[in-house]
């Protein structure tokens, strides 16, 4: 039977957006390994790390709790599933936040009443990467391998969000070590002692201080590369992002050629089961993940 | 073991350690009978890994010598090694207590001439190392151990090399037959000295001790110091067993820490002034030590030795919670970044050699008891009327450094007396 | 000086730590630290703080109030974490830089041309309009923040990028002109106003 | 003993001694040179049998010296205790076969060395008696306590509650001491939050109760006499009436004195009344007793303090106190609360550079009172302005500025200065000790606490800093006067809680040392020897050696100037005996003889043999366990070396290296523990003491026309394994260089 969770998409991943590959490919995989996602209906947006200049405290926990009275009124009982890092975050800061002070909580209730809701605050907020790992456990997601990702070398670079404060049950803030499980169950290799594994890209700020977080972003790949990383694999929407969209500009500053694709775990998960490049999401690689897409092809 | 005879009016010390064997002779020269139950081949505990006390710089082998020809010379005082109090029961005047005691495959009649090490071949980590070389499967755990005898280690059991052993043995010491023996004793009262244990430095993930050959903690580098440790008493790296002179201390180590340890372990400040004058007797004028801190806590007449270690040129101290350690990939150097925030420098520092000092957590975890004890938050046992006849000794009472620790095992002796001598009253 | 400003600087003369206990998010935790310095250490973009966390603490304790709340430091914060996990003392650093940083603009006594600041606060705009973030109406305002000319100089260097997301399908022109919404914005727009005024009934009086 | 001395020599086969030695030629060797009346071998001598085979010659033949020729005397001591002989141990397996090589070549003068231990240890046992008590001691089970605060009432109430009677002295009217003086402590027990009350009353009535304690108040100490078991202190009241009491052991908690801050004049103490130390901001807190703290000036509420640490303290200043005091942060931690706690809003900073909380309940306490709001800032004071109210002028380390705050109130954290009497500091050198006669020696002028009646000073010397500590990190109790136990701030700076653990652990010593001295065992370190120096008066010249070099203060002098030995203050060392220069002091088991004769025993081959001998007399705590764990990692040394144990550097008579000289020794090592201010010498100076005795050694080679490498003394630590196997070798070196001793016979 079909294991099913309340899923809050989050804005990147809408049509168009900036993820809308990861969602296609978390699909994929959702579908081989049986997972039913319900969407929350009318969900809305987290408003991420950087909504604070304009948004207050009590506003801000609003928007997710919103979003987990919506999951409570119409996916009742289920867990709530983020794909994206600053959705699961956020919404599982307001979950505890809420928790921890009665007061915040009642004016959090008075503000939901005003859109006819109610939170209890009951269900779980997790990560796909947990489920991924609790409930699906990596013997069962290496069953159902049929194209193994032999000779691909991946950098597993976990980034910030999906890593802190709350991480991975079992897993270190400094070195976590899920990702390169998930490379290796699907037959590929890891880069052993990745430096920049938990290293921040910039997040926001590559929007706001592109300098300073291209530097980091530098670090981040040249890093990969000296691990000799075929390409770089992460669970985060905005990792993903700033790590692949700014490599033209960072060669151009520093003079290195930089041309690593970056994917989700997600993406090579539904390749390695068997997934076209479409159902993939490579299509939506800006930088080609060549590798993949030879073997999506097979 | 049947032999042994405990009443009510004997006082059990469960730990061996210096605070055990302190309560125990204090008790014992006055005319208690005492049975210390040591978990370890031999008695001693955590003082026998260090190489010097601060902040005398003396050694605590010449105190433990004092010590052990006490406890040799005193017919009041049985130890039990190899030993664990398994349950616990009853009230001030009235324990019962259930003692494992693991095989040593090794009796009263073995003289530590040798003979069986000569035979044995395989090695095994040596424990009195922190596993950092090896030790033979037939052992004197260290050059001090009491009881002199030598251990079979159980792996040893089965093998030809056990049988190889046995038969070395001129005085019929080894007894491979030997068998987990599970005993009961009666003790009127209980003085609790099982000590502490270094926090588990593989926890505080920024500093990679798991990922960084060079980053070691401070009870490693106290061995290193010994000419019978695992260096010879040289004071190199691992990655290349290169000389280590530039130095890095990093204070609270896994203390004052709501992710670790909460409490501030008293010892460390100490311990890593005392350690950084390794580097510079060592090294004089070449040594380089750094020690990052968030305050140094140097009370009382200890201050006078940090005015001292800070008088050293060669020793730099910045206040600093490290925030993490990279390494760099050509030399294994351990790459320090931080900020020093006193006047706010940021810094990246390369060190040949990392020393974490760790810090000091109970031995025995709070669930992990016998018997339900008032403990505070940190998992130390309070002195509480709750706790009945059970006093704490030493570092089972709070973090402390030796002579703290030997001041509250004495209290303790006079605690557990003071229950046997009312039952002796009250038993005419 | 703004009049909130203006009140805040009388109610709390001298004591600047009060004023942030009270009214920043998590300014509760500020007298908790011990000046380990982990945090100032940990942060990625640590070398661009003119003033690092543990720094802001200080100068709060020690009732440095316009140089931390017209600081820029506090928008350097990439929300990355770090700083938290470290902390030996459970101080939730990041909120409390978002919290400052949200109470200096709610003061008007933030630096105003500072980036992140504008990017903050469009995102929110941005948000709050619709109930979801609108990525290709977010970019165009992000370039164009600081004026026509510097814009379209910011969009054609940016442009290859905006070219390949387009191409990849991860950029959609349809997002010009209505794009993606809560379906119930007008509860959703209530529920924002509602906490809107709760938090100004508590935190500007 | 005036039974006939029979030695029964014991020589054990086993550990490989018979592969290595000719046991035969052995027991020859003890029958013929070492005149022992049974000689016996056994293969595992250690074991039951063999145990008992000794023991029955004991009790059958009439055996009452035993001589074990086997192991180290550190190895198998369990298994050879016998009652009412003198016991000697004959070393050969880690003395000879394991310090040497296995081979036919170094066979012989293996031997040699197994011969000479036999030799050596017969001449031992024909000079050693039995040791017994002399029955001079006395049992006394009351302790004397000096001070009446927290510590010296918890040492009485401990020892009542293991059934032993004390005497409370207290200079003062009342019980209580600095304690009473405080508004409430530093908490004790979890979650270690808020200041406790302190719980002085209850102690106070607790001992008042207690018909086990007797306590004279408005009283002092005018003079003690004695030794432990039978201490004699005469109890002197105000009205000047004055008790003899009988004791057996001594707590001194006579606490402190609080720092005198007006020597702060940069922080305005004295000339503003609203800067006040920590004891004084106490008396205002007892004073409010929970409402408002009004500050001394002109009464008003304080609404800002500022607390300023390490003040007067970790500063070698003029006047200032170099130590930390330890408890201050926690200190101030406290009395902030008592503001904050009364009103939040009051503003309380604490100014420190360092905070020292050590401890699980230290940092929790640290913790609450930032949460209670208390601002802590890392910086240095350098003035306090004093106008209407006083501004501190400091730097602040953290934001790298000078800066000031004017506040209500300024607290001064100063620290504790010991008050533990008057101290006489002893100097090791002779020379000094000439200039001690001379009346130049240095002193601490303070009233005496105990006013003790010995040779060496009215109380117990200080140590570091003025405290009147132990100096051994194994053993904090240990002071230099026997039975004679500090607890307390007079002990090392502390807080009430620690006070209170202190004292207890006093009371234990002390309860340990009065039933010891009773049955005339020794105290730490050799505890339970039964030993004691005695000494031949027509020989003694009054020469005042011993009772000046006595590193314990143990001996007196009578009127005439003669040593009076008081048994259960000697620590049985030895100093004495070496000190003596006319060789009239002695143990029953440890003598001018018992070594004397051991090195006359010792074969001294032909100067044309060459084979030179190198005599060792090594400190058994130290020097002589690291020659055994040498042995037992089979480190090779000399087999020219006979070694000596001895029970101290300080007991080395100079007439055993002129014996040994006389008697064609080649060269002669002395190892003893590290002296100086670090002394690593169980007997506080004895090693220290032989240093300088032995400087005088080349005067004595010289008038031999000795080279002086022949005599060479070495500090050695119990750790320094590798080192006394390298000093012996080097020594046989030295000795090829120079060439054999002409004094072979």
């Amino acid at each position: 039977m079909a294991k099913e969770y309340s899923f809050y998409p989050g804005c990147s991943s809408q049509e168009g957006a900036s993820s809308s590959n990861y969602l296609t490919s978390v699909q994929s995989m959702c579908d081989v390994l049986d997972i039913k996602l319900n969407v929350i209906p009318d969900w809305n947006c987290c408003s991420a790390s950087i909504g604070y200049c304009g948004g207050g405290e009590l506003p801000r926990l609003a928007l997710s709790a919103r979003n987990i009275a919506l999951s409570e009124e119409h996916n009742a009982g289920q867990d709530i599933v983020a794909t994206c890092a600053a959705c699961w975050l956020a919404t599982k800061e307001t979950q505890e936040r809420l928790e921890d002070d009665e007061g915040l909580m009642a004016e959090t209730n008075e503000a939901l009443a005003e859109a006819g809701l109610k939170l209890k605050n009951e269900n779980k907020i997790r990560h796909m990467v947990e489920v991924l790992i609790e409930d699906i456990g990596y013997e069962e997601m290496g069953k159902h391998v049929k194209k193994p990702l032999d000779g691909i070398k991946i950098a597993g670079y976990v980034g910030c969000q999906t890593n802190r404060p709350f991480g991975i049950e079992g897993e270190s803030f400094e070195n976590p070590k899920y990702l390169d499980k998930f490379i290796e169950t699907m037959g590929a290799e890891p880069v052993e002692n990745y430096d920049k594994k938990v290293s921040c890209c910039g997040g926001a700020l590559a929007f706001s201080e592109p300098d300073k977080s291209q530097a980091l972003i530098k670090d981040i790949i040249e890093a990969a590369y000296d691990g000799g990383a075929d390409m770089i694999v992460t669970p985060c929407p905005v990792c993903q992002m700033n790590v692949e969209v700014y490599q033209d500009k960072i060669n151009a500053k520093y003079g290195t050629k930089f041309n690593i694709p970056v994917t989700y775990y997600s993406t090579l998960m539904s390749v390695a089961y068997g997934k076209n490049g479409k159902e993939s999401g490579l299509n939506g690689q800006i930088i080609k993940a060549t590798k993949l897409e030879e073997i999506a092809a097979k | 073991m049947s032999d042994i005879v405990a009443t009510n009016q004997t006082i059990l010390v469960v730990g061996g350690g210096i605070s055990g064997m302190t309560a125990a002779l204090e008790a014992a020269e006055v005319g208690k009978q005492v049975i210390v139950i040591e978990k370890t081949p031999s008695v001693g505990g955590r003082v026998t890994k260090l190489y010097k006390y601060f902040p005398k710089l003396c050694f605590p082998t010449c105190g433990q010598e004092i010590n052990q020809r006490r406890m040799a010379a005193n017919r009041n005082i049985t130890v039990l090694t190899m030993a664990e109090v398994t349950e616990l029961s009853g009230e001030a005047g009235n324990y019962s207590a259930t003692v494992k005691i693991s095989p040593r495959y090794v009796n009263d009649n073995c003289t530590a001439c040798g003979a069986c090490a000569e035979v044995v071949e395989s090695e095994f980590d040596d424990e009195h190392n922190y596993n950092m070389s090896k030790r033979k499967g037939a052992y004197l755990p260290h050059n001090l151990a009491m009881p002199k005898r030598y251990v079979i280690d159980p792996a040893l059991i089965g093998t030809d090399e056990a049988t190889k052993a046995k038969e070395a043995c001129p005085f019929n010491a080894i007894d491979l037959d030997m068998q987990e023996e599970t005993i009961e004793l009666k003790a009127g009262a209980v003085v609790w000295a099982t000590g502490w244990r270094p926090f588990d430095a593989n926890k505080i993930q920024p500093y990679g001790y798991d990922r960084f050959d060079n980053v070691i903690t401070s009870v490693e580098f106290e061995r290193m110091m010994d000419p019978f440790g695992p260096t010879g008493g040289k004071l190199v790296r691992p990655s290349d067993g290169k000389e280590a002179k530039n130095v890095a201390f990093i204070q609270c180590a896994g203390s004052r820490d709501r992710n670790y340890l909460r409490h501030c372990s008293r010892i460390c400040c100490m311990a890593s002034l005392k350690q950084s004058t390794y580097v510079t007797e060592k090294y004089g004028d070449e040594a380089n030590v750094s020690i990052y801190y968030i305050d140094i806590r140097a009370i009382d007449r200890f201050e006078d030795f940090y005015q001292k270690v800070q008088d050293n040129e060669n020793v730099t101290f910045i206040k600093s919670k490290v925030a993490n350690i990279v390494e760099n990939h050509e030399n294994n150097n351990p790459v320090l970044k931080g900020v020093n925030t006193e006047g706010y420098h940021r810094y990246e520092n390369e060190h040949d050699l990392v020393v974490l000092a760790v810090g000091m957590e109970p031995s025995v975890a709070k669930d992990e008891f016998p018997i339900e004890l008032k403990l505070n938050d940190e998992g130390f046992i309070e002195n509480d009327e709750a706790n009945g006849g059970v006093f704490a000794a030493g570092c089972s009472a709070d973090a402390l450094d030796v002579n703290r620790a030997v001041q509250s095992a004495t209290a303790s002796a006079l605690r557990a007396i003071q229950v046997v001598n009312r039952v002796a009253q009250a038993e005419g | 000086m703004s009049d909130l400003n203006t009140s805040m600087v009388e109610k709390y003369r001298n004591n600047f730590l009060k004023e942030v206990e009270a009214h920043v998010e998590e300014g509760e935790w500020v007298k908790m630290c011990m000046q380990c310095g982990v945090c100032s250490g940990s942060c990625p973009l640590g070398p661009h703080w003119e003033h690092p966390p543990q720094e802001l603490f200080m100068m709060i304790r020690a009732g440095k109030r316009e140089e931390v709340l017209s600081s820029e430091s506090m928008w350097m914060c990439t929300s990355c974490y770090n700083c938290i996990v470290r902390c030996p003392r459970e101080l939730p650093i990041t909120h409390i830089m978002h919290g400052l940083a949200h109470y200096a603009t709610r003061l008007g006594i933030e630096p105003k041309g500072q980036p992140t600041r504008q990017f903050a606060q469009l995102f929110w705009d941005n948000l709050a309009k619709n109930g979801r973030v609108n990525e290709l109406w977010l970019g165009v305002n992000l370039y164009f923040m600081n004026g026509l000319v510097e814009g379209i100089k910011v969009a054609m260097g940016m442009a290859g990028i905006g070219l390949g997301m387009l191409k990849a399908g991860r950029l959609s022109l349809k997002e010009l002109v209505g794009g993606h919404t809560v379906k119930d914005k007008k509860g959703f727009k209530a529920m924002i106003k509602k906490a809107q005024e709760l938090e100004a009934a508590r935190v500007d009086k | 003993m005036s039974d006939e001395m029979k030695i029964g020599a014991y020589i054990c086969k086993g550990c490989g001694i018979a592969d290595r030695l000719d046991v035969g030629q052995l027991e020859m060797t003890a029958t013929r040179d070492g005149k022992a009346a049974i000689c016996k071998q056994h293969d595992f001598l250690c074991s039951e049998e063999g145990v008992k085979l000794i023991q029955d010659d004991i009790d059958n033949e009439g055996v009452n010296r035993v001589v074990i020729a086997a192991c180290s005397r550190r190895a198998k001591t369990e298994a050879f205790q016998f009652e009412n002989v003198a016991l000697v141990r004959t070393n050969l397996r880690e003395g000879v076969i394991w310090v040497r090589p296995d081979t036919d070549e170094a066979r012989e003068t293996t031997q040699e060395m197994g011969d000479d231990y036999v030799r050596m240890g017969c001449a031992e046992a024909k000079y050693a008696h039995p040791p017994k008590p002399s029955g001079e001691q006395g049992l006394t089970r009351a302790i004397l306590i000096a001070g009446g605060g927290v510590s010296g009432m918890t040492a009485a109430l401990e020892a009542s509650k293991a059934g032993y009677k004390s005497t409370i002295v207290e200079k003062s009217g009342s019980l209580g001491g600095a304690t009473a003086q405080l508004f409430k402590k530093i908490p004790t027990k979890a979650p270690y939050a808020d200041p406790e009350d302190t719980g002085v009353d209850e102690m106070i009535a607790a001992v008042e109760a207690d018909p086990n304690i007797t306590v004279f108040l408005n009283a002092t100490l005018t003079k003690t006499a004695g030794a432990p078991g039978r201490f004699e202190a005469d109890i002197t009241t105000e009205s000047g009436s004055t008790e003899t009491q009988m004791f057996g052991s001594i707590v001194q908690a006579s606490g402190f004195k609080p720092f005198d801050a007006s020597v702060l004049t940069e922080f305005s103490y004295g000339k503003s009344k609203d800067v006040v130390t920590q004891l004084e901001l106490e008396a205002l807190a007892k004073e409010a007793n929970g409402g408002p703290i009004k500050r001394p000036s002109d009464g008003k509420e304080v609404s800002s303090v500022m607390f300023i640490q390490c003040a007067g303290q970790r500063s070698k200043k003029e006047g200032h106190l170099e130590h930390c005091s330890g408890y201050c942060c926690s200190a101030s931690i406290k009395q902030a609360m008592y503001f904050k706690d009364q009103n939040p809003d009051i503003d309380t900073v604490v100014l420190y550079t360092d905070l020292r909380t050590p401890g699980a309940g230290g940092e929790n306490f640290y913790r609450s009172g930032q949460k209670k709001g208390v601002i802590f800032t890392k910086g240095v004071a350098s003035e306090v302005v004093h106008s209407q109210n006083p501004t501190v002028k400091f730097k602040d380390l953290i934001l790298d500025e000078d800066t000031e705050v004017e506040v209500d109130l300024v607290v001064l954290a100063t620290g504790m200065v010991p008050n533990a009497g008057s101290s006489t500091r002893e100097e090791l050198t002779a020379d000094e000790n000439e200039a001690k006669e001379t009346g130049n020696e240095i002193r601490i002028d303070a009233d005496s606490i105990l006013n003790l009646d010995y040779r060496q000073g009215k109380d117990v010397p200080h140590m570091a800093n003025g405290f009147a500590d132990s100096h051994f990190i194994c053993f904090p109790y240990e002071t230099q006067r026997t039975g004679i136990y500090t607890a307390g701030p007079t002990r090392r700076p502390m807080d009430v809680q620690q006070a209170i653990d202190d004292a207890t652990g006093a009371a234990m010593k002390a309860i340990n040392e009065a039933e010891n001295a009773a049955l005339g065992r020794a105290a730490h370190p050799r505890s339970g020897d039964l030993s004691f120096p005695s000494f031949r008066k027509e020989g003694c010249t009054q020469c005042k050696r011993c009772t000046v070099e006595c590193p314990f203060g143990a001996i007196n002098e009578d009127e005439e100037g003669y040593p009076v030995y008081n048994e259960s203050r000697c620590r049985r060392c030895g100093t004495c005996m070496g000190a003596c220069p006319v060789r009239v002091i002695s143990f029953e088991n440890y003598s001018i003889d018992t070594v004397g004769q051991q090195l006359k025993a010792v074969d001294i081959p032909d100067e044309f043999d060459e084979k030179p001998r190198i005599l060792v007399l090594a400190c058994e705590n130290d020097a002589y366990p690291a020659l055994d764990m040498a042995a037992q990692n089979k480190m090779e040394y000399s087999a020219f070396t006979r070694i000596i144990p001895v029970r101290c550097l300080g007991s080395v008579s100079l007439s055993w290296i002129t014996d040994s000289m006389n008697s064609g020794f080649d060269g002669v090592i002395l190892m003893g523990c590290p002296s100086g201010d670090d002394y690593q010498c169980h007997f506080v100076k004895g090693s220290g003491t032989a240093q300088e005795r032995m400087g005088k050694v080349g005067d004595t080679l010289e008038s031999l026309s000795l080279e002086k490498e022949r005599v060479q003394t070495y500090e050695i630590s119990i750790t320094d394994i590798q080192k006394v196997t390298q000093i012996i070798n080097d020594m046989e070196s030295t000795i090829e260089q120079i060439g054999m001793s002409p004094f072979k016979f």
